[in-house]
């Protein structure tokens, strides 16, 4: 059994995202940001997320940040990915539909960087909702 | 490109080539479960030797025959295979000492790996001699293993942690540590060579310097040992350390020397069996050197391994060691600087240890290695445990490639190759 | 003597025995240096498991394989090795895991043995939790490994060490232990299987008394997970701690199981790469379970070599290992007290572990040892690291059977004939 | 190469001088006394050395103590061997001479043993002499 990574993991999507990154900036008007980091890599990203006026709908996504090119390609993609989405959507998302969203296998090592964009908007959204408190940042683990 | 005519290797590479089975296998499909099956594409291209070097055969036959024929606890034993491991075991001692111009075993003790030998003289000498009003002398490259270590047992006892400054060219800059280094200094512990930098740091000078001061010197070999000769007596170390598993040896076991009398004065680390003379329910009286600091059952099959390692290694011959890596690490700082978007940390190619930790423009290092990794070259991305290093390097990673006996240019220019490769996908 | 009818083995020995090559040595002539020709005499007969059992093919394997190839550092790389390597040495964590009954791999730190592991507590937890005023219970038959630890720990915080008599039978005086065990106690260090007595302790019992003082409890594993199944849940130990070259796995590894939210709460202890997530020249901060307590180069082929003698072990199954040893200890048992001058230590032959400590009235437990060993017979002769038990016992010294998957009657047989031949000598 | 030890170990004289130990006892007119162990086996002798009138010759010696076999047996025979010699040649005995004089190959674990009643001769001739002092008690040493 192939644990999957490897040869596929810079596919002309990624780059391009990375590249290019959509969605990249702040927001004045966001219902929420937070940000996080993965130690590994050294990566950091900042997700601002603005809902729509029923609160649970999110209207546009802003990231910005630093790091490598699964993370970064990651957050540009999720920015695409969860306008529209509900917050109930957004916090049933996991690592399968990031590397689905992603369209590439991701091998073992590189996982936190694919997911840590997914994991600060999640965080960030409960902690808007008020399920978590006292959370400062984000910080992938295994 | 067109190579200028090579000189021959120092060594025969092909021969020692023979002696790593590791070196056969092939890489870059799928990662496997190990023992399953699995999609092979390119041959091994291995130059990851500063994490962790391949082990030879006779290394994995003394391991084996070990556990076939003589497995034993040690020290305790009348019976025959203990007498047989006790030799063996304690001839691993011996080994060393010579290998490192150690007096003898009394100054060997065996440990985990580097960074327990340098946590073992943090907690039972630190922990002990360290207070208000001490320093403790570190340089910015150090590695995490004595970074951390003295800066935490900083905080402990209350004793200032200072940093020698490394230079542009990342070399240590000594008007600095001779501004530092004070008659308050009581311990300074300096890596031999920088595993990030490819520095060889004059660590006779800063021995001479900090003893002149009357402080002791700890000197991290886990980078230099491996790679080139080394006599501890010369450079007048007080403590030394270095680890099995980067110099042909097993995982799971590590050196500290130390100076006789050093030792001698030294409280125990662990407590245990081994490390006993005579125990009542109120007090213990310690073993003599080195097996006071040995507690439980030690590291036996490592040790043994060890000593096997290390005959493979003077087989070869340390000079003729550093001479082939040498020719390597020069050949691939030339290959690298090449490319005017490629950063190269560290000392002129003539001029450093057989690695290079380097950087391309506007690809992140673990991008990077991923890269290379799909063109079958192993090579090491990130901090390479010096943090802080990298910090002032203003990179948050770097990719490090590192050589050693069985690595060749033809290697060399596959991991260029393959550096070019992610510099065009990333343009 | 005649035997009586012998019911069958619980496991296949004969099997078993194929499975370990050195079984397969013949001792008892000079000892050689190991590697040379030896006059042989006999075949050896091993009955010192409990001081390190012997290693199966399965296992010697493992470690060839792992260096042969996928021989790499772990955690920091990318690499295809580094991958395998990794997700190897961390299956090994789970499996170890699962075969003692903790929760997941946070749970589980690997070490250097079992020394190592109760060091790790009394440094960590011991150094900044006691203070005047608590207590630390252990028993008198407590190994060095925690007896030494926690009185060292002791005298250096000024906490007060206790500990649980011994009764004549050899078990623990539990009225006592009820007595001792107090509001001040923070701590109790118990083994759950003495190395010379073979009393199986009531752990659980003892944990419920600490835990309704509000105290922790580390259980000593070393002679129980070897040999019986063990459910580090079901008695509810903080800590618990065992060896691997002592279940069929190789030396330099041990392991530490902690209940996650106590390791969660504690100090890092060594210091270095691999258990930090952030360094500055400042400050660090640590890693996540278990790795913040595995600093530097990890055990690695140690790791992947105990999980394959784990594998090893639950397929002959531990209840079938412990009955196996059950018929062995209690046969040993019976043949031994037909001599009246033989002294045999702790409790009656069908309540105790696969262990048989005794002296013969007259003759040094060392020379007996000795005249064991001319007959190809290997014990153990001393005081098994614990002194003062022995003290307590009015001996310096006493010889110690101990008996693994392996063993055989006519391998106690011939120890009993041994020790006859011993009496008669010394008559 | 053979290490030696093993089965020749108890020869008739060993255990016969465990079993009939020779000036078996303490001296109250010794020129001086010594006392060691040897924690490995532990082992402990004493020793009383009388010298004669010219401070050089040994006149007489006893030695009292517990242990194994091996121990007991070699300080037996070394208070025999001792009379007449001079503390020079007593502090020329080397680990050799021992074995010679009890006649089998030692075992390495058990050389500490054979070894003991001789270094504690010395020292205790050596503290006689001054030429070492605050030595307690001799321990046997690799
Ligand atoms: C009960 C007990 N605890 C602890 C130990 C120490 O184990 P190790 O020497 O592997 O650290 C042993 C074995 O010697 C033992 O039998
Ligand atoms: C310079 C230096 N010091 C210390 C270490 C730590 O060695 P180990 O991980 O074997 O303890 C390393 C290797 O990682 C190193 O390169």
């Amino acid at each position: 059994m192939g644990i999957g990574g490897g040869s596929d993991m810079y596919r002309q999507q990624i780059l391009d995202h990375y590249k290019n990154p959509r969605n990249h900036g702040t927001l004045d008007d966001a219902t929420f940001s937070h940000s996080g980091e993965n130690p590994s890599c050294g990566d950091t990203i900042r997700v601002d997320v603005r809902l729509e006026d029923d609160g649970e709908t999110i209207d546009y996504v802003a990231f910005s940040g630093d790091g490598c090119a699964i993370s970064q390609a990651s957050a540009s993609m999720l920015s695409e990915r969860l306008r529209g989405m509900t917050l109930d959507e957004l916090a049933a998302m996991d690592t399968d539909d990031v590397t689905e969203m992603l369209g590439v296998d991701i091998s073992p090592m590189r996982i936190k960087c694919a997911v840590l964009a997914r994991q600060v908007a999640q965080d960030g959204a409960k902690l808007h909702e008020g399920e978590i408190d006292d959370l400062d940042v984000t910080i992938t683990e295994d | 490109m067109e190579a200028p005519e090579q000189e021959p290797y120092p060594l025969d590479v092909e021969a020692v080539r023979g002696d790593f089975p590791i070196l056969q296998r092939k890489v870059g499909g799928d990662v496997t479960i190990p023992g399953e099956d699995e999609a092979d594409t390119e041959p091994l291209v291995y130059l990851d030797n500063a994490a962790t070097s391949h082990t030879p055969e006779p290394v994995v036959d003394a391991i084996a025959d070990y556990y076939r024929s003589y497995n034993s606890n040690v020290h305790r034993g009348i019976h025959h295979l203990s007498q047989e491991a006790s030799i063996a075991y304690e001839n691993a001692h011996d080994r060393v000492a010579e290998f490192v111009g150690a007096a003898g075993r009394e100054e060997v003790v065996f440990t985990k790996n580097t960074t327990e030998a340098e946590n073992l003289v943090a907690y039972a000498w630190g922990l002990n001699e360290l207070g208000p009003g001490d320093n403790v002398v570190l340089t910015e490259m150090e590695h995490h293993a004595s970074l951390v270590t003295w800066q935490q047992i900083g905080k402990r006892t209350g004793a200032e942690v200072r940093f020698v400054r490394v230079d542009e060219d990342g070399r240590l800059d000594m008007d600095h540590a001779r501004e530092l280094i004070d008659d308050d200094t009581a311990m300074a512990s300096v890596v031999h060579v920088s595993n990030t930098l490819g520095t060889v740091n004059p660590v006779g000078e800063l021995a001479d310097i900090v003893h002149d001061h009357g402080g002791l010197i700890f000197v991290d070999g886990a980078q230099s040992v491996p790679h080139m000769p080394v006599d501890v007596g010369e450079m007048d170390a007080d403590f030394f350390a270095f680890s099995g598993h980067k110099m042909c040896g097993p995982t799971g076991i590590g050196v500290l020397y130390g100076k006789e009398h050093v030792l001698e004065e030294m409280e125990p680390y662990l407590y245990g069996g081994e490390m006993i003379r005579k125990v009542t329910f109120e007090d213990s009286q310690w073993e003599d050197l080195p097996w006071k600091f040995e507690a439980g059952t030690p590291v036996i099959a490592q040790g043994i391994a060890l000593h096997a390692a290390i005959d493979y290694l003077e087989e070869l011959g340390m000079e003729t060691v550093h001479a082939h890596e040498g020719v390597l690490a020069e050949y691939a700082y030339d290959r690298l600087t090449e490319y005017d978007d490629v950063d190269i940390y560290g000392p002129p190619g003539d001029d450093r240890a057989g690695l290079v930790a380097f950087n391309v423009d506007g690809v992140h290092a673990h991008d990077l290695s991923s890269i290379l990794n799909d063109h079958a070259v192993a090579v090491r991305a990130g901090d390479h445990c010096t943090q802080p290093l990298h910090d002032k390097l203003g990179v948050a990673a770097s990719a490090r490639a590192s050589f050693y006996v069985y690595n060749t240019r033809e290697e060399i220019d596959t991991l260029v190759e393959a550096v070019d490769d992610a510099r065009q996908l990333f343009a």
